[in-house]
């Protein structure tokens, strides 16, 4: 099955382009149908791929080629994928939230004029992140890279008539792009001192003594592609496009923003931890960097009263977890979470959407409230989501996210400190959403009150789905002082294993999770009590600060933005105009001013001209006798 | 030789029908014919004279005649009966003398031939002299215009105050040369310890010889004569006149001057710089296309200045070729030009859709004198800058011609944007026949067959 | 000097061609002030004759010192195309006059710039 | 100082002196009279180069001849002082200085000229008899083509000096 | 032969088309342009190994030879003249041209000097194509362009002419430092051109590299581009914008950099900060322009920077990437303005801020001005990825001293730039709410023809850049 893993990329691309093509003329429920299967039929194909890796008979990473992609001196880059355990899994990530988002998209979208569109665009999005996790080389990782970058920009300014939606798309793309040029310098640092971009060459020739290779070099390497991983993971400084994301239609916001695409980074970060590992400092950048982005999220979403931006934040605080993990050493762990994040994150965003959906489109949790009477299913995998993203023990986000704290504890003291109070505010705005939005009174109009409805069939399937993995999903990772053998980490060791020196004792794990789960828990209770009735007001202080996100984006459009704009102003109005172009007709009018002073020379006066030809004479016999000599 | 007593009889035969014929058209056809045979005559001089036949000296060595020299003759010639057709109409309606005009312009050419032959300071004189009084009297020869009178006196002053410069210039040569033979001047010179004298001699004679190709600082009677002379002689004068002049001062600095050419060379440099300059920039901002043209034919000599500076093989093939490109071209233009009532440049306005013939035989040959490839004023530029980059040390003199050729661009395209691209309806002064239409497309296509094959002309010469 | 030999055979060369030299530009130089100074069109036109003068006064200088008859017969033929000019010339100016019954030279400004 | 150098200043002074009353004196007639003065010192310096030929030529041709029809003109025009323009000081003293300069220049460049040597002396040079066989003999080309010369003058007097009875107008009927 | 009438074609046809009327004149340039096509593309399948060579006398006694050679480079570029004129005149067909047969034979002379531009390996020759190129254009600017098009056509000719003065006193020189007597062929030239001692070399190099950068054009010399697109007709723009500044970078790659290499190694650390100088200026600049054709116009000389930029790094990789992207550029381009001059068209301004909606009023040009603009910015799978992913490489394999990295980021801001402007321009004209146009219809049938033959082009190289890489790996040696 391994063979044709080109296959799994092939479908979307399929179903991209049969939607693409015929978008005008399609029905909505086939495009709906078409893009559906084709990620059904990659998702199968991935599940044969997967377990052949799994399979005993799989020996080492398996690279299928398909053509020569550029190929120039003594550069060669194929066209190539690579199947091992890594980009196996997350395959089946991929595609499996992928065909459970696309089978609800099919509800979701029903009514929108531009469905058949939609699932192109999703199907294209899910071709370019195959191809991200696929390739087997960082070429081909950047085509995915850029890839998904255009979809998700396609995609959150898919209602296109909306200024604000494609601001934001726009946004999106661009501080993509900056991740991306990270990305791409990275790579052509690599190119250029390894002469390959093969993962395989490439992390063969790491510890190659005859390459004189100073350590810098791995550095800026590392550091390249870790801001490649910023831009695309929705780090501290590049995050702030993520929220405005959410400007997509929701399960866009479930698929790729939540569950895939901002995972990237920590996938090439995993991927690259040959390299990482020789680079401990660009390591300890990463951990503070990614549980700087945690804390900062976090202290955000306790004060967004939009139910999007609420995940939103929440989704930047997670992946900052990630990065924590990433950060320490704790790649396999990272992995953990990314995939476990993939379902709880994505059943929060597709509960969200149902609510949304239900509500007619309105997203802010202060008119929201006591929902759960109308919508059970919702309210009920919404609540699976909330417990398991606060870690309550049992459920899939526990066991991820206890075993990054518990890497971080091993790594440092004051990190573990942070983590936790990141950990713990993370409880607190999750349930604070859950309460206003599903508890207590309803707050909306009469109509939207009239209006409620749970979602159909082909919402809550997936919902369902979801929840379960949800849950079950962190048994294939259980902590070592559960059980010794974590049939995880064994499946990702032969490419990715946890980078670390300390190894912590039973007692303290125990004690550690033992303090997260009363923390949580507290938190919880807090957050009940503070929340089941609401009042709204103005707010001030710091809340107001966080409800602003500390003025983030202002900061970033007075000091980039705005200089930028300026500048170029100035540029195009003084330098490019009248500076350069000014010189450029200045030589025109200074010939034309000196052709009008010249032309008085010619008085129609003989006594002048015969004067002006006397003095030539002087002049030039001067010149002649006088002044060569 | 043949050519100079033939274009003194036929002179001599124009004076006659003057008195005998008094239609004008008939005196006009019968010119023609003269020069026609006149050509054929140069023709058979050129038969004669073959690349690597010695020169021959004449009449106590006198004269000098020699392959470039009979190829110059012929060429001019050749110009000379090209602009006798184009213009002959415009010519009939100067004045009354028809026939008088013609035999001084068999006499301009008579000094020309002189010029191109000469092997003494005396017969220089001699043939500046004959190449110059008849445009006095041609500057002069239209009665009605005041103008025209103007033009002749300011010419006839200046031009005598530089035959007092260039006499002043050859005594001083003469005393340190001794002689009046070129070739025995140039044994006479030499570099190491050159007689002041000597020196003085070729300033001044220099300064004549720019006087007469109307090169700075000696350039300003140019516009104004141009300008106020009868349109069809100016075509003559700026032209076909001016270009055995070139011929003369080439001959002279390197026949006889070459052998010291590092005392003269600078001077020369800047005279063409400061002429390249006055002429370029002055042009620009001109209102008509007439004086335009004078301030361009100063510009010209500029490039023609390099044949003069370069003292090289190049040089002699330059000067026949620029001189034929730019004589053509101006010819050709000056053509155009008559048959208008406005010389302005409003003057032209919407000529492209009036006359498009007109208008596209004219953009050729402005192209051809701003230089444009696969124009003959392209291959003379380019040959002239050829012979002096050979020369090595006047880089900075091409890169200032070239800067000074982009100027002329201006003013030339300036003509083509009134024709092309600006609406109005030129008046037409006198009707275009189907011989003009003729003549013009066949000066058309000499200007580009010399720009597309040049070697037919080259391989001769 | 060359002159006192010669001056025994009876004719002698007084003083030495720099002093012709000399006195020969400084007439030329006076004829060029003339041309600068005056607007009279035949006083310009006299100046330019002067300035020939000159140049025949120097060429039969430099004829006797060198022994050589050539200059000489040069002088001859600038009198003879100045006898030309002189004819060209002063139809020129009469012409002139009778358009504008003047020769001064500042009125002839119609055709500048 | 012999007699022959007394005579050459003397006359060298009243060349220069004469030639200073064309340019400066008023009255064109008087121009006319000091130019045919100065002509007349050429004419004597001539003679005491003993280039016979050309003393007689000068005065005849030039003195005689050729001021007299400059001398014509000027009457014929009816020109006097009164009506004669003259130029503003300051460009007569700029044509002063400038022709001043320019003798200076040419003095300055050419005070080092090396006098040139003689190798023959021969004192008949100037006599119309040795002349007239070199101009018949070596210079008959010259002597020939001069004809073209005065035709074209002739042509010129016919073409320009004819009366001409149509208006005279200022437009360009070129 | 087959050199001979690539240049032939357009040549003869264009004099043929000035004496055609209507639409005979529209069909004659477009089975001209066709055959050229042909021709080009049939060159460019037989000289994968060997060059073609043509070459006849032409002037023996200046050392010059009519000599044409169709290496990978030469080859290349006039298949991508034959693409762009194809599309050029299958766009125009229904456009209401004033004179179409003038025009037509206008823009067919051009194509002819081009190709002679690109197929001249005698410097002679090569130069008077380079001239010849120029003059059609300058008449369909004057007479065919927008408001302003006198002064602005003038000043791009004054421009160009005086740098191709420059170029001609440059190869005056060259010609006679040849072995032997004066020639113009090309390999002597490269000969006497090596020989010469590095202080003249500076002096050639500034000379020739002034006309190429004109051309080009290269910061500072670059501001009579952006009057001369927006002011030129769209299919002069294009063939301005997609072939006639390739001829700057063509002239350098042949013309300049194996001549004087000593002369080029002086100076080409300062042209190519120039050339980033003018990556980040000219971004900088388009990001503000509410003039869509400014704009594009900009964004055209940020990418020339970059080509020049990476020609002057001395590079194999990125001479050769060079080579792709002047392909790609010349493509993407055109699309670019195709685009643009059918939304001119459509909302009859040229200012963004008064458009938008394209999307839903006419789907079919949103998706190919995405597709194009994506192009544009280099996104991976189309055409200018590959090219610019080369480029950079280029411009990143010197070494790493802290300038060459100050070049790198600079030329790396131009990416991120890049993206903003281009998606500016998207989200102004293809998103929002429908504003009033003038003529509201989705792509005619000959435009969505030409359109599809430019995202073909640019989807099939992005995805498999191999048969152009093939086609120029020869030009890179070793």
């Amino acid at each position: 099955m391994a063979n044709v893993v080109y296959l799994v990329p092939l479908f979307p691309l399929i179903g991209f382009l049969i939607n693409g093509i015929f978008w005008k003329k399609m029905p909505k429920s086939l495009g709906g149908a078409i893009g559906t299967v084709a990620i059904l039929a990659s998702f199968i194909v991935s599940l044969g791929v997967f377990f052949e890796v799994k399979s005993a008979s799989f020996h080492g990473p398996l690279t299928v080629t398909l053509f020569d992609f550029i190929s120039t001196g003594n550069i060669h880059i194929p066209f190539a994928f690579q199947v091992d355990a890594l980009s196996s899994l997350f395959l089946l990530i991929i595609t499996g939230v992928g065909t459970l988002i696309h089978l609800y998209s099919t509800s979701y979208m029903h009514d929108d004029e531009g469905m058949v569109k939609y699932f192109a665009y999703l199907n294209l999005f899910v071709f370019s992140m195959l191809l991200l996790v696929l390739g087997a080389n960082y070429l081909i990782m950047f085509i995915g890279w850029e890839g998904v970058g255009l979809c998700s920009y396609l995609l959150i300014g898919f209602w296109f008539k909306n200024r604000d939606y494609t601001n934001a798309a726009k946004k999106a793309f661009v501080m993509n792009r900056i991740g991306d040029l990270g990305f791409l310098v990275g790579m052509l640092l690599v190119l250029f001192n390894f002469g390959t971009l093969t993962y395989l060459d490439f992390f063969g020739k790491l510890g190659d003594a005859s390459l004189i290779i100073p350590k810098s070099t791995y550095n800026w390497i590392a550091l390249c592609f870790f801001i490649g991983a910023t831009g695309k993971s929705a780090q501290i400084p590049l995050y702030t496009w993520l929220p405005d994301a959410m400007a997509g239609p929701t399960p866009v916001s479930a698929l790729i923003h939540a569950a895939t695409m901002v995972t990237a980074g920590i996938y090439m970060i995993a991927r690259s931890g040959a390299l990482y590992s020789l680079t401990p400092s660009i390591l300890h950048i990463i951990a503070v960097v990614g549980l700087l982005t945690a804390i900062l999220a976090a202290t955000i979403a306790i004060r967004q009263y939009d139910i999007k931006k609420v995940l939103a934040y929440s989704t930047v605080s997670q992946l900052g977890f990630m990065f924590l993990a990433l950060g320490v050493g704790a790649y396999t762990t990272a992995v953990f979470h990314v995939m476990t994040h993939a379902f709880f994150k994505a059943l929060l965003f597709l509960g969200s959407g149902s609510v949304i959906h239900a509500m007619g489109g309105e997203q802010d949790i202060r008119n929201m409230g006591g929902l759960g009477k109308h919508m059970r299913v919702t309210q009920a995998t919404f609540f699976v989501g909330c417990l398991a993203i606060a870690g309550i023990p049992g459920l899939s986000g526990f066991f991820s996210k206890d075993e990054i704290l518990a890497a971080t504890f091993a790594h440092s003291t004051l990190l573990y400190a942070l983590a936790l109070i990141a950990a713990m505010m993370t409880a607190f705005y999750m349930f604070r959403l859950y309460v206003l939005t599903f508890n207590g009174k309803f707050r909306g109009t009469e109509e939207q009150h009239h209006h409620l409805h749970e979602s159909p069939a082909a919402m809550t399937i997936p919902l369902v789905i979801l929840a379960i993995l949800s849950i079950v999903g962190g048994y294939v990772g259980l902590p070592s002082v559960i059980s010794e053998h974590n049939t995880f980490a064994t499946y990702l060791s032969p490419v990715v294993h946890n980078f670390s020196h300390h190894h912590l004792s039973h007692g303290t794990e125990w004690g550690l999770m033992g303090l997260s789960v009363t923390v949580v828990i507290i938190m919880i209770a807090i957050a009940y009590a503070v929340h089941s009735k609401p009042k709204f007001k103005e707010s001030t202080g710091i809340a107001k600060l966080l409800e602003n996100k500390w003025y983030m984006d202002e900061i970033y459009d007075a000091l980039i933005v705005k200089p930028i704009e300026g500048i170029s102003n100035a540029l195009d109005k003084f330098v490019d105009r009248h500076g350069i172009d000014g010189i450029v007709n200045g030589v025109g009018k200074t010939v034309r001013w000196g052709g009008d002073r010249l032309r008085m020379l010619q008085t129609g006066q003989v006594g002048t001209y015969i004067f002006i030809m006397v003095m030539g004479i002087v002049v030039l016999f001067t010149i002649s006798f006088f002044w060569i000599k | 030789m043949k050519a100079i007593i033939a274009t003194t009889v036929f002179g001599i035969v124009m004076m006659f029908t003057g008195i005998l014929v008094n239609n004008k058209r008939s005196v006009a056809a019968i010119a023609a014919v003269l020069f026609a045979v006149l050509l054929g005559i140069n023709f058979f001089d050129l038969a004669a004279a073959s690349p690597n036949a010695t020169d021959t000296l004449v009449f106590n060595k006198m004269l000098r005649i020699e392959h470039y020299s009979v190829w110059f003759n012929t060429v001019m010639t050749g110009c000379t009966l090209l602009y006798v057709l184009l213009m002959s109409k415009e010519i009939q309606r100067v004045g009354s003398h028809v026939a008088e005009y013609f035999a001084l312009i068999f006499f301009i050419l008579c000094g020309l031939y002189i010029l191109a032959t000469y092997n003494n300071l005396l017969m220089m004189f001699i043939g500046i002299e004959i190449l110059s009084i008849p445009q006095y009297v041609l500057a002069g020869s239209d009665r009605k215009n005041l103008k025209s009178a103007e033009a002749s006196l300011k010419y006839f002053l200046m031009g005598s105050f530089t035959t007092g410069i260039l006499l002043m210039g050859i005594a001083l040569l003469f005393g340190a040369a001794r002689s009046f033979n070129v070739m025995e001047i140039a044994a006479m010179l030499h570099t190491d310890a050159l007689n002041p004298l000597a020196l003085a001699g070729i300033l001044f004679i220099m300064l004549a010889f720019a006087f007469k190709v109307s090169a700075a600082p000696m350039h300003t009677w140019t516009p104004d004569v141009y300008d106020g002379s009868p349109t069809p002689f100016t075509a003559y004068m700026s032209t076909v006149v001016k270009a055995g002049a070139f011929f003369a001062f080439l001959r002279l600095f390197q026949v006889s001057f070459n052998g010291i050419s590092e005392h003269w060379t600078l001077i020369l440099a800047i005279i063409t710089a400061a002429t390249l300059l006055v002429g370029n920039v002055t042009a620009v901002f001109q209102q008509s296309v007439k004086r335009m043209l004078a301030y361009s034919s100063i510009a010209q000599a500029g490039f023609m200045l390099f044949a003069v500076l370069a003292v090289n093989k190049f040089a002699w093939q330059g000067i026949i070729i620029y001189a034929m490109a730019y004589s053509v071209a101006t010819i050709g233009l000056f053509s155009v030009l008559v048959k208008l009532k406005d010389f302005t440049y409003d003057g032209f306005n919407g000529l492209a859709r009036t006359e498009p013939l007109l208008a596209f035989t004219a953009s050729i040959f402005l192209f051809s004198l701003a230089g444009i490839p696969l124009t003959g004023g392209f291959m003379a530029k380019y040959y002239v800058l050829l012979a002096v980059v050979q020369q090595g040390h006047l880089m900075w003199l091409v890169i200032f011609a070239l800067l000074m050729a982009a100027i002329s661009i201006y003013y030339y395209f300036r003509v083509i944007i009134a024709m092309y691209f600006k609406p109005g309806t030129p008046e037409i002064a006198s009707p275009v026949t189907a011989g003009d239409r003729t003549l013009l497309i066949i000066t058309c296509a000499l200007v580009i067959l010399l720009g597309v094959a040049p070697q037919l002309f080259l391989n001769r010469i | 000097m060359a002159g006192v030999a010669a001056g025994k055979r009876g004719f002698y060369m007084p003083v030495n061609s720099t002093h012709y030299l000399f006195l020969s530009l400084l007439l030329f130089s006076i004829g060029i002030m003339g041309t600068l100074m005056r607007r009279n069109a035949i006083i310009i036109f006299m100046c330019i004759e002067l300035m020939l003068n000159s140049v025949n006064l120097l060429l039969v200088a430099f004829s006797k010192i060198f022994g050589d008859a050539n200059a000489q017969l040069f002088v001859f033929f600038i009198m003879v195309v100045a006898a030309a000019e002189v004819a060209v010339g002063l139809a020129i100016i009469v012409m002139m006059y009778r358009k504008v019954h003047s020769v001064d030279i500042n009125i002839l400004n119609r055709l500048k710039h | 100082m012999d007699i022959y150098d007394k005579l050459f200043w003397l006359l060298s002074a009243i060349t220069v002196g004469c030639a200073l009353g064309v340019i400066l004196s008023r009255n064109p007639v008087n121009s006319v009279l000091f130019l045919v003065m100065t002509f007349m010192c050429i004419s004597g310096h001539y003679i005491l180069m003993n280039a016979q030929f050309l003393w007689i030529v000068n005065l005849i041709v030039y003195a005689g001849a050729i001021m007299v029809l400059f001398l014509f003109v000027i009457m014929l025009m009816n020109l006097n002082s009164d009506v004669e323009p003259q130029k503003g000081q300051l460009v007569q003293l700029a044509g002063v200085i400038s022709g001043g300069v320019l003798f200076l220049v040419l003095l300055a460049a050419v005070k080092t000229a090396v006098p040139v040597g003689i190798d023959k002396q021969s004192l008949d040079i100037g006599l119309i008899e040795n002349l007239g066989k070199t101009l018949f003999k070596d210079y008959v080309l010259p002597f020939e083509i001069s004809s073209v010369l005065f035709l074209s003058a002739m042509i010129g007097a016919v073409v320009i000096g004819k009366k001409d009875d149509s208006a005279i107008t200022n437009e360009t009927v070129q | 032969m087959i050199l001979l009438f690539l240049i032939l074609v357009p040549l003869l046809s264009g004099i043929l088309s000035f004496s055609v009327k209507g639409s005979a004149a529209k069909t004659l340039a477009l089975i001209s342009s066709m055959i050229t096509l042909g021709l080009s593309a049939y060159v460019s399948a037989t000289n994968y190994k060997e060059a073609i060579v043509f070459s006849c006398e032409w002037i023996p006694m200046l050392g010059t030879q009519f000599s044409l050679v169709a290496d990978g480079m030469s080859s290349m570029l006039c298949l991508l003249t034959g693409i762009v004129s194809l599309v050029v005149f299958l766009t125009n067909l229904d456009k209401d041209t004033e004179a179409p047969g003038s025009f037509n034979g206008f823009m067919l002379l051009s194509q002819a000097g081009l190709m002679g531009v690109f197929l001249a390996t005698d410097a002679l020759v090569f130069y008077v194509f380079w001239e010849l190129a120029l003059i059609p254009v300058y008449f369909l600017c004057s007479r065919w362009g927008g408001e302003k098009r006198i002064p602005v056509t003038f000043k791009f000719f004054v421009y160009t002419f005086v740098g191709s003065l420059m170029l001609l006193a440059g190869l005056i020189y060259l010609s006679l430092q040849t072995p032997g007597t004066v020639s113009y062929a090309w390999a002597d030239i490269v000969a006497a051109g090596n020989a010469l001692p590095a202080t003249t070399q500076q002096g050639l190099f500034w000379l020739i590299f002034i006309a190429f950068a004109i051309k080009m054009p290269i910061f500072p010399f670059h501001t009579w581009q952006p009057d001369a697109y927006e002011q030129s007709p769209t299919p002069v723009t294009i063939i301005l914008s997609a072939l006639m500044v390739k001829m700057g970078l063509y002239a350098v790659l042949r013309w300049l950099l194996p001549v004087l290499p000593m002369g080029v190694a002086l100076w080409s650390n300062f042209v190519v900060i120039l050339s980033v100088i003018g990556i980040v200026y000219a971004s900088c600049i388009a990001i503000v322009q509410t003039d869509i054709k400014r704009l594009v116009a900009y964004s055209s000389i940020a990418h020339m920077g970059l080509m020049s930029a990476a020609a002057f790094s001395a590079n194999a990789i990125g001479m050769h990437g060079i080579m792709v992207q002047m392909f790609n550029h010349g493509i993407n381009i055109t699309g670019m303005w195709l685009i643009v001059s059918m939304i001119e068209n459509r909302w009859g301004t040229r200012d963004m801020t008064k458009m938008g909606g394209m999307a839903s009023v006419a789907p079919r040009m949103a998706i190919a001005l995405v597709i194009i603009s994506l192009a544009n910015i280099a996104l991976p799978l189309t055409n200018g990825f590959v090219g610019e992913f080369m480029l950079f490489n280029g411009l990143f394999a010197g070494d790493h001293s802290a300038p060459q990295i100050g070049i790198m980021v600079l030329a790396g801001l131009g990416i991120i730039l890049g993206a903003v402007y281009t998606l500016n321009m998207i989200q102004k004209t293809a998103y929002g709410n429908t504003t009033e146009m003038v003529i509201s219809k989705d792509l005619s049938v000959n435009e969505y023809a030409g359109l599809a033959i430019i995202i073909a082009v640019i989807l099939y190289l992005g995805v498999y850049p191999k048969p152009l890489l093939d086609l120029t790996a020869g030009m890179i040696g070793g």
